[in-house]
């Protein structure tokens, strides 16, 4: 099973070749509007925010394209990570992108997103975001400037029309792979409130990497794999991490 | 305005071992042992009117092995900025803390604990602040070298040099 | 009645009412960007939304009762439709009267109300909190001037209201013959649309979108249509009120749009108010002029 | 032996057995049964209204008689129709788990005979006797869980015998002045009474009779004394006792005094005449209680508190005096039983199981009784007056007599009371049932069937006749003609008149069609997942059980900071006056006594007594 996000497009729940006419031209409309009314939630981690004001208002005006700023993940269909993100912001990071709905898209803006930037050498940034979380988009720069920003929309636009970005759907496939590395920062018993496995299966997005040894260390998935007929590995030993000293108390 | 000063120096007065130096028009430097540190704050406190601690910081002395503790100190009363420093050692990185005196402290000695592990005896909260996830530690110490952490820790974006003259990553 | 034209009544009214207020919402969102200088979305932006946040593949739900709220929610909206005439559909205008028609408009509120509970989010709950504390503001000033259109006419069906103002063509509108409660009316038409300084309950700054914070994918396209149905039945409402209802299209398309248009064009340059300061504020200025309304009509 | 003697026989007879097996464990079913065979009786009775009843003795020259007249029969069947209810829901599992309700089924049948001798009476000495019953009854009724109880009972008390003294006075009066106390006679003399004689007798009886029913300056006592007495209790007396003192009002203001007498009485140096005084009282006790509600922190308080506000809408829409809005008022009777009843009852479930009714500690209740949920809700929307239901069928007649008989002003207030009472039924299913569900109640589960079946039932009661509000208007068009007031022309669906009609079979239809609309609609989407409550948006912030996050004390803090200047509750401040009051005349009274012996006062009483036989 390729790990190509962009290969296996499965539309509703029917892979693309079976799907009926009716549902290619439903699928077809249904991108198009995608394309054409995104709603923005931009995670001011870092100092990318102070790009957005003239992104969105008279300036540079997004909303020709369709494009509203909005509040909460629920209701958002791109993450932009506008900046560094240190450990502890990596982890609400993670929890707003699982309680985003659907095709959702994520916009790395500006270096620190790409390689940690000029914070590369720092104990509490992460250095590629997109170990984390899926990437549809990066926008290097330090930090770029709105037409920077405003082509990355018109191609990610331009992606999702075609029916190209399906990113997120990695996250569901090989969310093992992903939660292994969230693991790795955050210690073997994080879990964010968000069922991802049940929306997996829920949405048949399950791929080979959905559960796996990292998925073990978690009490909720455990359910999750007789029910998907995969035995339960034994959970994996993390990488050492460097020992802790006792400071005296 | 000498009234005012008056004041401080009859605080320095009291005090006999203190190693005051003026080093601005609006700036003093003094350097007091660590146990007589407490006592500095409180004079300060009550009779020159220093009442605003504006932050402490620590410096980490690893020839020595020693922490310097730094407490600046504003008074509205006399418009003059204090910093008294003071010595502690490593092995028991302890220090007394200051939360009594003046509340803000306890985040100032919340943080150098966080980041030097220096331990404050008194103080009501001292649990990991801003580096909640870190195991490591304390990772501001001179003796512990980030970069051989963040290689050790993080892998890197592999860079493929073609890359650099077709900035569109070959999708033309 | 023959049912035949009754049905398609049934069925022609909310299509229209939803095909008009998408145009509202586009107004709402030009004139917005007019304002701030700024070119505005494309025409069909309000249908790529609803179409897009209906075709988003996952979907939260908090419960049944968060789902089934969303349908009684659109019910009540579609359904008060039906009871506002429109040139050439009467619908069941003659079943339920005015009274009918502003207790059917509280029916979407109190099922998004619920539905909001369900998703047992604080910020939803204190959104609705507020939106019934406006709904409180708005609805005295609205029924005070509801009582001097009914004294006034000496009815409360709204066949009777439009065909006693369109008696004597423009000299017999009720925003002629009782102008201060033609204006206590907009004030109050003004409020229940919920724009900007009485928009204490969506306030992103404050309470996350309060109602909508847990309203993804469909649930969110159901607010967005209810949005629609919401402008063009207050543009509608007060239409038939104040300005004569509507003999032909071409004029009752302009008359709602412009009762739709004015707060419209206001709500961009105001702040939002405190919860307190909207209540006083429409109690003084709505209530009074109501009440000099209504009093004016009395006395007649 | 006609059908009512029968009744009052079978009447007394319950009481009677219920008291002496009350403490069987299948009393409630066999309460249950009598009530349905009264309620048996009262409908065959329907045909031969007004029925004399064959008992009826002299005293003192006074005719005692007693006869079912229509208004009479239609508060009956309220009356039965809760009391079953009642007895139902104690009968079942809320029952096993009390140890001795033999005051609790007994005092709910005596309740019933009470009621039942005052419904029937046909003179004035009759009423008062069937009032008195009445009055020391719920006393029996409100004081059985002790402790606060028995001092909310004992406050009622003080109210009740106060209000009652008035009208002894004000039927002594008329005794004295009219040849005979039947309500014929009676009426001929208030015909050729002056302005005066009637301003005070009203004055005496509707301040006798606004204590049960709770007018404004007398409600105090009921909110306490309603939350207080046990769950089924609570549903019945919530329900109809109240309703008592609006059938003694409706005897006085429309039977006897006449409405349109009551319409050209002019109130003194002001431009009102009677009705509208009445009016105007009632519109301010349909406002005050319903914001009062507002901000109660107990379901039970908050929903005793909307009893004196609904109240508030009957007897206003009896005042309006035009078919429309007498049959509207009278129609609000029995709805407003229906839905109190169901809510008492769900919010005592609620308290069975959880153990409280504290709106602060509560919440997310939806998933664990979803059965007593669909009741509140259905309940609550009847009872903030909204279309489906028949709350709204009532209000809507109240709001269109208001608006014919040209009476705007009262229409927006009976307005600002609608909007109360949705923003506090809210509240109340918002704190209970959603939101956040807490720790403690996360194993609670549902009241068994034996419980929610009455609920449900009367839920569906308010649904059913709120789409066919013609079922309820037969049993008002009994009433209204009583009055003397030309019966409504109505149908199934609900009113036709010429200047705007309701018809609920086409409204309510097409709500549902157009909810049906939304669900289609809802399904065009893609299926969406269900998720846990703690799966939520927090601005990142992780949410865990132990934190409670729900948003429910001080609910609608906005509004309370505007309104909460003007409830710095005068009338309790006034109550707490008076009682001061006789307490510093108790005490100086008893000190005087103490001072001199008691001789020296028999004495003087003497002589007093001889001078004035003498002189």
């Amino acid at each position: 099973m390729s790990t190509d996000p962009n290969q296996a497009v499965a539309c509703r729940t029917v892979d693309a070749e079976e799907r009926s006419l009716l549902g290619r031209v439903l699928d077809r409309i249904a991108d198009h509007c995608r394309a054409r009314s995104l709603f923005v939630l931009h995670y001011c981690t870092g100092c990318g925010a102070i790009e957005l004001p003239p992104t969105m208002t008279s300036r540079f005006d997004l909303e020709r394209v369709g494009m509203q700023p909005m509040v909460t993940p629920r209701q958002a269909d791109i993450l932009l990570i506008t900046g560094y993100l240190s450990v502890k912001t990596l982890k609400r990071v993670v929890m707003t992108y699982e309680q985003m709905q659907g095709p959702k898209y994520v916009i790395g803006l500006g270096s620190c997103t790409i390689n940690g930037g000029m914070y590369w050498n720092s104990y509490a940034t992460i250095k590629l975001l997109d170990r984390y979380i899926p990437v549809d988009n990066y926008i290097a720069g330090c930090m770029p400037r709105p037409e920077a920003i405003q082509q990355v929309f018109l191609d990610l636009m331009g992606r999702i029309d075609r029916g190209e970005a399906q990113a997120w759907k990695d996250y569901y496939r090989r969310y093992d792979w992903y939660l292994g590395q969230q693991q790795q920062l955050f210690g073997t018993n994080w879990q964010a409130p968000t069922d991802v496995v049940g929306e997996a299966i829920r949405y048949r997005l399950v791929g080979e990497q959905t559960l796996g040894s990292h998925t073990a260390h978690l009490e909720r998935y455990a359910p999750y794999y007789d029910q998907l007929g995969i035995i339960r590995p034994e959970p994996a030993r993390m990488k050492a991490r460097p020992q802790l000293e006792v400071v005296s108390r | 305005m000498n009234r005012e000063l008056e004041s401080l120096d009859a605080v320095f007065r009291e005090m006999p071992d203190l190693k005051v130096e003026h080093t601005g028009p609006r700036r003093t430097r003094i350097q007091v042992e660590a146990d007589a540190l407490p006592t500095l704050l409180e004079l300060l406190k009550g009779r020159a009117g220093y009442l605003h601690l504006s932050a402490i910081s620590c410096v980490d002395w690893p020839d020595t092995e020693e922490f310097e503790l730094v407490y600046h100190l504003w008074s509205y009363q006399v418009s003059n900025l204090i910093s008294a420093h003071t010595r502690i050692p490593y092995d028991p990185g302890r220090y007394v803390s200051v939360y009594d005196l003046h509340a803000p402290a306890v985040y100032f000695e919340r943080d150098i604990h966080e980041m030097f592990g220096v331990w404050f005896e008194g103080c009501p909260d001292q649990e990991p602040f801003i580096l909640t996830e870190w195991q490591g530690p304390p990772p501001m110490r001179k003796s512990f070298d980030t970069v051989a952490y963040v290689n050790d820790t993080f892998e890197w974006r592999e860079y493929q040099p073609e890359w650099a003259n077709d900035p569109s990553g070959g999708k033309g | 009645m023959d049912f035949t034209h009754l049905f398609v009544e049934l069925v022609l009214m909310p299509l229209i009412a939803f095909l008009v207020g998408l145009v509202m919402v586009l107004m709402l969102r030009k004139v917005r960007a007019k304002i701030e200088r700024r070119i505005g979305p494309p025409l069909l932006q309000p249908l790529y939304d609803i179409v897009k946040l209906y075709s988003k593949k996952t979907q939260v739900s908090h419960g049944p009762m968060h789902e089934i709220a969303m349908m009684v929610a659109l019910g009540g909206v579609i359904a008060m439709e039906v009871f506002l005439p429109v040139p050439g559909l009467n619908g069941l205008a003659e079943k339920g009267d005015l009274i009918v028609l502003i207790y059917l408009m509280m029916i979407p509120s109190l099922g998004l109300a619920l539905g909001v509970g369900a998703c047992a989010n604080p910020n939803g709950s204190i959104g609705i909190s507020r939106a019934l504390t406006a709904m409180v503001a708005y609805d005295i000033p609205l029924m005070i001037v509801v009582a001097g259109v009914a004294l006034f006419h000496g009815t409360t069906s709204l066949p009777e209201i439009i065909a006693a103002q369109q008696a004597g063509g423009m000299s017999t509108w009720g925003i002629v013959q009782t102008p201060v409660l033609a204006l206590g009316g907009l004030i109050a038409a003004y409020a229940m649309l919920g724009k900007e300084p009485f928009e204490i309950y969506v306030a992103p700054a404050e309470i996350a979108t309060g109602p909508m914070v847990e309203m993804s994918g469909k649930f969110m396209g159901t607010l967005f249509v209810m949005q629609c149905f919401q402008l063009y039945a207050v543009g509608v409402l007060y239409t038939t009120l104040f300005l004569g209802g509507g003999e032909y299209w071409i004029s009752f398309l302009p008359k709602i749009f412009a009762v739709v248009f004015i707060p419209l064009a206001m709500t961009n340059v105001f702040p939002r108010y405190k919860t307190e300061d909207v209540l006083k504020w429409m109690w003084k200025w709505a209530g009074g002029f109501a009440l000099a309304g209504l009093a004016l009509v009395v006395m007649k | 032996m006609n059908d009512l003697d029968l009744l009052l026989l079978v009447s007394i007879g319950t009481t009677a057995v219920l008291f002496a097996f009350g403490t069987w464990r299948w009393a409630g079913a066999l309460g249950t049964l009598l009530y349905a065979l009264q309620l048996a009786l009262l409908a065959v009775m329907r045909p031969e209204l007004p029925l004399a009843s064959g008992i009826g003795f002299e005293v003192l020259g006074y005719r005692l008689q007693w006869s079912l007249s229509g208004l009479g029969w239609f508060f009956a069947i309220i009356t039965v129709a809760s009391a079953l209810f009642s007895a139902w829901f104690a009968a079942g599992e809320w029952g096993q788990h009390r140890r001795n309700l033999r005051l609790l089924h007994g005092g709910l049948a005596l309740n019933v005979t009470a009621m039942l001798i005052l419904l029937a009476s046909d003179d004035l000495i009759s009423l008062f006797i069937g009032w008195e019953l009445v009055s020391w009854a719920s006393y029996l009724a409100m004081v059985q869980r002790g402790g606060p109880a028995m001092d909310a009972a004992y406050r009622y008390l003080v109210y009740a015998l106060a209000g009652a003294l008035a009208v002894l006075v004000a039927i002594a009066m008329i005794a004295a002045q009219s040849p005979a106390l039947d309500f014929g006679s009676v009426r001929v003399w208030f015909a050729s009474a002056g302005n005066g004689t009637i301003w005070t007798v009203m004055l005496l009886t509707m301040a006798g009779f606004g204590v049960k029913m709770g007018l404004l300056p007398l409600h105090l006592w009921q909110p306490a004394a309603y939350s207080e007495s046990p769950g089924p209790i609570a549903a019945f007396l919530g329900a109809i006792s109240s309703r008592m003192g609006l059938f003694a009002i409706i005897v006085v203001l429309a039977q006897l005094i006449g409405l349109e007498r009551l319409g050209n009485l002019p109130v003194a140096f002001s431009f009102w005449n009677a009705n509208e005084f009445w009016a105007w009282l009632a519109a301010l006790t349909l406002i005050v209680p319903t914001f009062i509600a507002l901000t109660q922190n107990d379901a039970r308080m908050l929903l005793a508190w909307h009893g004196i506000g609904q109240g508030g809408y009957m007897l206003l829409g009896i005042l309006i005096a035009t078919p429309l809005g007498v049959s509207g008022g009278l129609m609000h009777v029995i709805n407003y039983a229906c839905y109190q009843a169901a809510l008492f009852l769900a919010v005592t479930a609620v308290a069975h199981r959880t153990g409280t009714t504290d709106l602060d500690h509560l919440g997310g209740l939806i998933n664990r009784m979803p059965l007593t949920y669909v009741t509140m809700l259905f309940c609550i929307i009847g009872l903030a007056g909204l279309p489906p239901m028949n709350g709204f069928v009532s209000k809507w007649m109240i709001y269109k007599a208001l608006l014919d008989a040209q009476m705007p002003l009262l229409f927006v207030a009976a307005v600002i009371g609608t909007l109360g009472t949705i923003l506090s039924v809210y509240k109340l299913i918002h704190n209970t049932f959603l939101g956040q569900l807490r720790l403690e109640h996360a194993q609670v589960n549902e009241v068994p069937i034996s419980m929610w079946l009455p609920m449900i039932l009367l839920a569906l009661i308010v649904f059913i006749t709120g789409w066919m509000p013609g079922l309820f208007l037969d049993l008002v068009d009994e009433a209204v003609v009583a009055i003397g007031i030309t019966q409504l022309p109505h149908h199934l669906g609900g009113v036709d008149l010429g200047n705007g009609g309701l018809d609920m079979l086409w409204i309510v239809g097409v709500l549902l069609a157009a909810i049906g609309i939304g669900a289609i609609v809802y399904f065009l989407g893609n299926r969406s997942v269900r998720v846990g409550q703690f799966d939520n948006y927090a601005g990142g912030q992780i949410l865990t059980a132990d934190v409670p996050y729900q948003y429910s004390h001080q609910f609608y803090a906005g509004l309370l900071r505007v309104i909460q200047p003007w409830m710095r509750g005068g009338m309790a401040w006034g109550e707490r006056a008076l009682v001061s009051g006789a307490d510093f005349l108790g005490g100086a009274m008893s000190g005087l006594y103490r001072a001199a012996p008691a001789g020296a006062y028999l004495l003087l009483a003497v002589l007093a007594a001889l001078a004035v036989t003498l002189l």
